[in-house]
């Protein structure tokens, strides 16, 4: 029976979105990949696929991995307006650090000592804003400060590059056909599933939905929260190692125009700004719909005076859909 | 009288001595700042030069407060209240002046309406977007910032020609009265305007109660998406009315006018004592914080650090400042 | 005026001679792609209007489609973004105004290995196959700085910069820090940055000026440089420092006003054309047409550059001159700068064999 | 204080002693002096007036707050939690007056808590959660509605069925010690019943357990012992077996009964015309509501939890849209929002203080004013005169407050509600919608809380009040609605009005009931 078959799909998608709340960005990222690939000339060319996935998720790791660690805070009910800067502190490190491909015991020590600054950044900012209570928005952009000012100091002008060896690497390498970006970003959402599942998770999730709750039950709060900034600090330096294995180069200002995506991605994706609900994998879908947008919008070629603003027309549409869905469900 | 209650009472007036507002520890803050700077080398040396200096920061700081005004009242209206969309206003507000205008006095007054009306239309976007379809603040002034800003790149096609009316340049730039600058004198007409309007009418009583629990406003008769959307709206006229003021003090207009003005105004409110949860804040406070961070600005301008190192006193200073006094309640008390 | 100085070159005397009027061979109409993450300047403006006309010039001749462009304000990722889109969409040639010098090697090494011809513009890079183009900026800012430096001799001088950490600010500052470096009386009081921004240029200005009572010169670029002189004009301050400008019209306006009040004013205004790009496409065409680059006109740190030279260096001397043609005359718009384009010949006669 | 003598329940094992606890909070000392001593399998009493301490003292025990100064000794060992946890792991749970619920997690979710059931792997084990919640929620079986099941969002239910989850939640935990901090206000009476089931099981396992209420007969019904609070001491302590309700009100007052249950006269109904008529009145929660009120007249609505008794008040306020037809002094009415049934003198005390009714940082006096302000807009807000009337509401209320400025989040919960009460008293409405308005209020502030309304019936003000307690209602209402799944299911009055009909009525018993005959076509 096809008609029952598909009301058990069409249930089990709505249990699933009632569970993990993605319908919305699910179907963006539907709509927007579908459109992206047959706007391609030569699409059904072989390795054109490919080619395309791969030249975006290599673009899109960093700020994808920085949208996760947002999406965490954001869970939590928290914001980091810092991530950025951290991608650049690191970026910079690396760009200064990693030369050459003859001494990976050197350049192990450095990639570690970048997530240790990840790391470490994101547990001042925890303590900044969970132990100390102060405002995230503010306290996190007060060391967006620091750390930009940081990178700015051990990088004053654009240099440095990263071995040809390693961004290579990172370019073009494929396991069973999917780029190598690809399959990071799905381990780490495998990962995630692992904790979600676990007490972490959630805990994370009461954390975020009423902080004085979850503290009178039990929950260790603080530590909690501070674990979200410490999570996001490890992303982000994680983005910046693809960043700068992507760019080979290093710039003290290379992060900062990936925070405002990485939140912009994460609430497209139904993460709510007021902590407790949404998803890493909704927010994943987010920043992938967000680089969807901007990829199409160039092949359609609007006049390239429009495209910012038609940029930013598309992103509100994809914003007010669920708005408008329940607007005109409530008038019925 | 009991002994606790002895204790009580002399308990109280110790409180009350010791609890002073944020507004006035930042405004301590900002007058220990100017001291200090007057002992720097290139700072001041002479009463004059101090005074001078003193208003030429108070100048550059009240557009700071000024574009901050709009702001203190969203995010005093609570839900997670911010109007990133702030900046391209202030921008908008500029380049019409300057291009309208272009250098015409009968202009002034039909632009400025046409520059207020603009910014309302954006504020009011916002407000539906954030009651109607439910938008995070943060993110919808966020999206529609860049809806402005791209509509102004369309519009101008790049090119920005344009000149101030002489009679801005002589109201907002120059010398009033006593040498002080007209600004100031702007600056504290609207400081008035709006302690009376948060402290002193319904619409501030409602503002606060939104910014609490809009439930409990609504079901006291807050129309509360009235509320939050004229809220937006009063935000987006008054920054692009910034917008207008600011370019009669630059004299000139580009596409990133208003960006720098943004987070120090955002700053400048937290600093301030707005509570940036919501229902809680002033517009004082708003103004000793545009000080404080203008002095800082200037401090470490004069000081001749590095870009790099005075960003990082910069965003260190900031968060003494707040842990001296911008903590939130914690889960134990 | 607006002709490049013959770069000195050996007269090699051409082998084949390009079939021009025979399109169809060569595979024309060819796609040109053009890649810029920063709009809000008016060189970025200017830079696109000048390269939609010359390609209107081509397209009518059946050589060009029309231009790809992408254009809008980007960081790096954003720009390999946009190379990629341009790749995607099949351009024969691209030119790129990069905002890293490093950062877009290997996405453009990637677009040469798939034949896509790869201009650089304003900016040199070292990424394999790629030809860079443009003013050398190291000596653009030379001339200006000299010029200050050789006025002044001694005295407390401001420096507004561009984007910190831009290369091509940095190449600018660099100049300006080895003329200085000759003149042990003058001393740098302070350096901010005024973000290529007019208004903002000016905000520095008057913060310098509010700062410092002794400022005897200031070096600027760009239309920072308008601002400077608005602020200065607005403060007036006693003395009237020294400063330096770029040439625009703008510029050579504000210029004029303050002639009116101190004839002995001066200064110095040198051009940084946008239409480097311009002249950049003509290169693009001409090689997309099979012809062949002169190698030994290549210079350069990586010596892959074109260098094209400075068409306008304003000064006292000629002014009058100058300020006739471009302002007086009401011909361009107050935001214009002064540029240059090489004609198809004067590209064909320099820089090929 | 004294310790303890000679009876039955020394026998057993000491659990929990307190001794000499302060607190303060920044100027108000909430705890001067908190001494108690719990047994295991025993019912501890703990009663005072709002404000004594209590929530304080149950905060404290629990790890929740530091107290300032004293000593707790748990089983003969003096220890000191420093949070919610640790205190929990000691086997010490507490149902909190402002639940501790996650409102965006489910049942289950919030039921376990930091105490999840985890398989082999480490991973949590819903299956066996969900299994364990349907369990537990079989010990209030048939007292809630099935919307109450382990996957619902916490945030969907009514207060009664959340304070369940909340009980259900300590009792999950197997604690050796539970404190209950007025766990009973939201609940009817059913739902009283299994809870006091629950507490009695828990006694039998010998649990020490602590019982907050201002509720005497609850009081009664389920205390071994009572410790009385007063202004943040401990004033007295006895055996419930050798009391009576006076004599425990006589310590918690400190001076002789001020309330005395008078009988004042109330309007004549027979003189008056209608005020209110509703016909079939229907939404979301209301199934075809019909009755009809006189000026004047006070009429109570009763009915078991959550049977559409707030919806109704909330609709009649403009706050829920509906169909059907209301009539308000003859006037068809459809209020879009509360501002329309304000503008018709309407005014409505919510259920929930803190999430309707609050705005827990502002200060007493903006609490107060806050539909009010209209009044001394002239246009400027005259915030002197403003100020008179708001101490004069305050001292009507016997507000225990430091000052009119200071933040309604320093009032304990009682005298909270008393200025949910007040904002609406000072507009002088002529109809006054009650959601439950005495729920967390103390004996002596409930006695004067009553007269009020009658004093306000006397002038002009008609009055719909639902309350869940069944004794409130009896004792205030001359006529009572009784609500089931949504509808009317009776109106008692005079003779009819006994506690078996309501009871009765409550669980659908229609026959023993009669209907108002001479409201039903008003
Ligand atoms: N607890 C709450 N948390 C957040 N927002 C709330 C809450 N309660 C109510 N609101 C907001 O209040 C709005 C309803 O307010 P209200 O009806 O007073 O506005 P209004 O000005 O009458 O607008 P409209 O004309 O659309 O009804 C809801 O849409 C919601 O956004
Ligand atoms: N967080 C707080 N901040 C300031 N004061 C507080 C706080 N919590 C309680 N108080 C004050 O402490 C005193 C005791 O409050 P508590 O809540 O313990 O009373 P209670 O006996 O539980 O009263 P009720 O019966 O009304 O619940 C009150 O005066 C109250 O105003
Ligand atoms: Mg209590
Ligand atoms: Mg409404």
């Amino acid at each position: 029976m096809p008609d029952k078959k598909n009301k058990n799909i069409i249930n089990w998608f709505r249990a699933f979105n009632k569970k993990h709340a993605i319908g919305v960005p699910f179907i963006l990222l539907a709509v927007s990949t579908v459109l992206f690939f047959s706007l391609q000339t030569n699409v059904f060319q072989p390795g054109t696929i490919g080619r395309l996935t791969n030249s975006n998720f290599r673009t899109w790791l960093p700020v994808l991995l920085l949208t996760m660690g947002q999406t965490l805070v954001l869970i939590g009910g928290g914001l980091d307006l810092s991530n950025g800067s951290i991608v650049s502190v690191g970026n910079v490190i690396l760009a200064l650090h990693v030369t050459s491909a003859d001494e990976p015991w050197h350049n192990l020590a450095i990639v570690a000592l970048v997530i240790g600054f990840g790391l470490a950044a994101g547990f001042l900012n925890g303590i900044l804003t969970v132990y100390l209570g102060l405002q995230p928005v503010i306290v996190t952009f007060a060391t967006s400060f620091i750390y930009a000012g940081l990178a700015l100091l051990l990088l004053p002008s654009p240099g440095g590059a990263i071995p040809r060896e390693y961004t290579n690497y990172y370019r073009n390498t494929h396991y069973l056909g999917i780029p190598i970006s690809l399959i990071i970003l799905i381990v780490f959402l495998l990962i995630w599933e692992f904790f979600r599942l676990r007490k972490y998770g959630r805990f994370l999730y009461a954390v975020g939905g009423n902080p004085r709750a979850a503290y009178t039950t039990g929950v260790p709060v603080t530590w909690m929260k501070i674990s979200t900034y410490i999570l996001s600090g490890f992303l982000a330096s994680l983005g910046a190692i693809s960043y700068s294995l992507l760019t080979g180069s290093g710039f003290s200002g290379s992060g900062a125009d990936m925070m405002l995506p990485s939140i912009t991605g994460a609430i497209i994706g139904g993460v709510s700004f007021s902590g407790g609900s949404g998803s890493l994998l909704g927010a994943i879908f987010g920043g992938i719909v967000l680089g969807n947008i901007r990829r199409i919008i160039s092949i359609v070629k609007v006049d390239s005076w429009a495209v910012t603003l038609i940029n930013a027309l598309v992103i509100l549409f994809a914003l007010a859909a669920p708005g408008f869905i329940n607007l005109l469900r409530r008038k019925k | 009288m009991n002994e606790s209650e002895v204790s009580n009472n002399s308990n109280k007036s110790i409180k009350k001595a010791i609890k002073i507002s944020p507004p006035l520890i930042a405004m301590l803050i900002a007058v220990v700042l100017f001291l200090l700077s007057g002992l720097l080398p290139a700072g001041y040396s002479t009463l004059q030069g101090a005074i001078r200096q003193a208003l030429n920061i108070l100048r550059l700081a009240s557009f700071i407060a000024i574009i901050g005004a709009g702001q203190t009242l969203v995010i005093i209206s609570g839900g997670e209240g911010i109007d990133l969309s702030a900046a391209p206003i202030v921008t908008v507000g500029a380049l019409l002046t300057y291009m309208i205008i272009n250098g015409q006095n009968y202009l002034i007054l039909p632009v400025l309406l046409l520059v207020i009306l603009i910014g309302a239309a954006i504020g009011l976007l916002n407000g539906l977007g954030v009651t109607y379809l439910k938008i995070s603040p943060f993110v919808m002034t966020l999206v529609m910032s860049g809806v402005v800003q791209g509509a102004l790149i369309l519009w101008t096609k790049g090119y920005y020609d344009g000149k101030v009316a002489p009679i801005m340049t002589q109201l907002v730039a120059r010398d009033l009265i006593w040498g002080i600058p007209g600004m100031i004198f702007i600056w504290i007409i609207i400081g008035i305007l709006m302690t009376l309007l948060l402290e002193r009418t319904r619409y501030g009583k409602q503002l606060f109660a939104i910014g609490v629990n809009r439930t409990a406003a609504r079901l006291s008769g807050v129309k509360v998406n009235r509320m939050v959307i004229l809220t937006y709206v009063l935000a987006g006229a008054m920054a692009a009315f910034s917008g207008f003021l600011l370019v009669g003090y630059t004299q000139n207009a580009g596409p990133n006018l208003g960006n720098q003005y943004l987070f120090p105004s955002i700053i400048a409110v937290a600093i301030g004592g707005t509570q940036m949860s919501g229902g809680k804040g002033s517009y004082i406070g708003t103004i000793a914080g545009a000080i404080v961070i203008q002095l800082i600005s200037s401090l470490l301008t004069t000081m001749q650090l590095p870009q790099a190192l005075q960003q990082i006193i910069y965003g260190s200073l900031l968060v003494v400042i707040l842990i001296i006094y911008g903590r939130e309640k914690g889960l134990r008390s | 005026a607006c002709a490049p100085k013959a770069v000195d070159k050996p007269e090699t005397p051409s082998v084949e001679e390009p079939a021009v009027e025979a399109p169809e061979e060569t595979g024309a109409p060819f796609t040109i792609g053009v890649s810029n993450p920063f709009i809000s300047s008016e060189y970025r403006t200017q830079m696109i209007d000048n390269l939609i006309t010359i390609n209107e010039e081509y397209k009518a001749l059946g050589l060009t489609k029309d231009l790809v462009i992408e254009n809008f304000d980007t960081d790096v990722a954003g720009q390999i973004e946009q190379i990629e889109n341009l790749i995607n969409a099949g351009v024969d040639a691209m030119l790129v105004n990069p905002g890293d010098a490093v950062a877009l090697n290997q996405i453009l090494e990637e677009a040469v290995n798939m034949g896509i011809l790869v201009f650089s513009i304003d900016q040199e890079i070292e990424a394999k196959g790629v030809i860079n183009v443009g003013h050398n900026q190291y000596e653009w800012a030379r001339i200006s700085a000299a010029w200050l430096a050789e006025n002044l001799k001694e005295g407390n001088v401001v420096q507004i910069e561009g984007f910190i950490g831009h290369p091509a600010n940095d190449l600018r500052m660099a100049a300006v820090a080895d003329v200085f470096s000759d003149y042990p009386g003058i001393k740098v009081l302070a350096s901010e940055s005024g973000f290529w921004d007019e208004a903002t240029g000016q905000q520095v200005m008057s913060d310098f000026l509010a700062a410092y009572p002794n400022i005897d010169g200031y070096w600027t670029q760009d239309g920072m440089a308008i601002g400077a002189l608005e602020a200065i004009i607005a403060a007036n301050p006693d003395p009237l420092p020294l400063g330096v400008g770029e040439a625009r019209v703008k510029f050579l306006q504000l210029w004029a006003e303050m002639l009116k009040k101190d004839p002995d004013y001066k200064t110095i205004a040198v051009a940084n054309a946008p239409g480097v790009n311009a002249t950049a496409l003509r290169i693009a065409v001409e090689m997309l047409l099979g012809k062949e680059l002169d190698k030994s006109i290549l210079s350069g740190q990586f010596g892959s550059t074109v260098v094209i030279d400075v068409p306008i260096v304003v000064t006292p001397e000629n002014f009058d001159e100058v300020y006739k043609e471009y302002v007086a005359s009401g011909k361009y718009p107050d935001s214009y700068l002064l540029d240059g384009i090489m004609t198809r010949d004067e590209v064909l006669k320099a820089f090929f064999k | 204080m004294s310790t303890h003598q000679t009876d039955g329940l020394s026998m057993e094992n000491l659990c929990l002693k307190t001794i000499e606890i302060q607190k303060r909070f920044g100027g108000v000392r909430a705890l001067i002096d908190g001494s108690i001593e719990v047994r295991e399998g025993e019912v501890l009493a703990l009663v005072g007036s709002n404000g004594s301490g209590k929530s304080t003292l149950a905060k404290i025990i629990t790890g929740v707050l530091d107290q300032d100064y004293g000593q707790i000794n748990y089983f003969d060992q003096q220890v000191k939690f420093s949070n919610p946890m640790t205190a929990q792991k000691a086997g010490i749970m507490a149902v909190h007056q402002d639940l501790s619920l996650v409102p965006s997690l489910t049942v289950a979710q919030n039921i376990w808590l930091a105490n999840e059931p985890l398989t082999k792997a480490g991973f949590i084990d819903n299956q066996a959660m969900h299994t364990a919640t349907n369990k537990l929620l079989d010990l209030f079986e048939n007292t809630f509605q099935a919307s109450l099941h382990p996957e619902a969002i916490v945030s969907t239910l009514p207060p009664d069925e959340k304070q369940i989850v909340e009980i259900l939640k300590a009792v999950s935990r197997d604690p050796k010690l539970i404190i209950f901090d007025e766990a009973t206000a939201s609940l009817d009476s059913n739902q009283v019943n299994c809870l006091f089931k629950v507490i009695k099981q828990l006694k039998q396992d010998k649990k020490a357990l602590v019982f907050i209420s201002h509720r005497m007969d609850e009081i009664f019904r389920i205390a071994d012992r009572a410790v009385v609070l007063r202004n943040g001491r401990t004033v007295g302590e006895t055996l419930i077996s050798a009391t009576n309700e006076k004599a425990i009100v006589k310590m918690m007052v400190g001076s002789e009964g001020i309330f005395e249950k008078d009988s004042a006269a109330l309007v004549d109904l027979s003189q008056v015309g209608t005020a209110l008529v509703v016909e079939n009145v229907e939404n979301a929660k209301l199934k075809g509501v019909s009755f009809s009120i006189k000026k004047g007249e006070l009429v109570g609505i009763g009915g078991l939890r959550g049977q559409g008794q707030s919806a109704l008040l909330h609709t009649l306020f403009g706050n829920e849209p509906f169909t059907g037809q209301i009539l308000l002094f003859n006037k068809a009415i459809n209020f879009k929002h509360p501002k329309d049934a304000m503008g018709e003198n309407v005014a409505f005390i919510p259920g929930d203080r803190a999430t309707e009714g609050l705005l827990m940082i502002r200060s007493i006096l903006e609490n107060l004013h806050l539909p009010n302000w209209r009044k001394y807009a002239k246009p400027l807000l005259n915030l002197n005169q403003a100020k008179i009337d708001a101490k004069k509401a305050s001292q009507q209320l016997n507000l225990v407050m430091d000052s009119l400025e200071s933040p309604i989040s320093n009032l304990s919960g009682g005298n909270a509600q008393k200025v949910v009460i007040g904002k609406w008293l000072l507009r002088n409405p002529s109809f006054l919608l009650l959601d439950d308005p005495t729920k967390g209020v103390d004996v002596g502030t409930k006695a004067e809380f009553y007269q009020l309304l009658k004093e306000l019936t006397l002038s002009g003000t008609t009055i719909l009040f639902y309350s869940s307690d069944d004794q409130e209602l009896l004792d205030l209402c001359p006529r009572v609605l009784v609500m089931q799944d949504g509808s009317i299911k009776a109106d008692l009055y005079d003779e009819f009005l006994t506690e078996e009909n309501l009871i009765a009525a409550s669980m659908g018993a229609h026959e023993t009931v009669s209907n108002n005959e001479e409201y039903a076509h008003a």
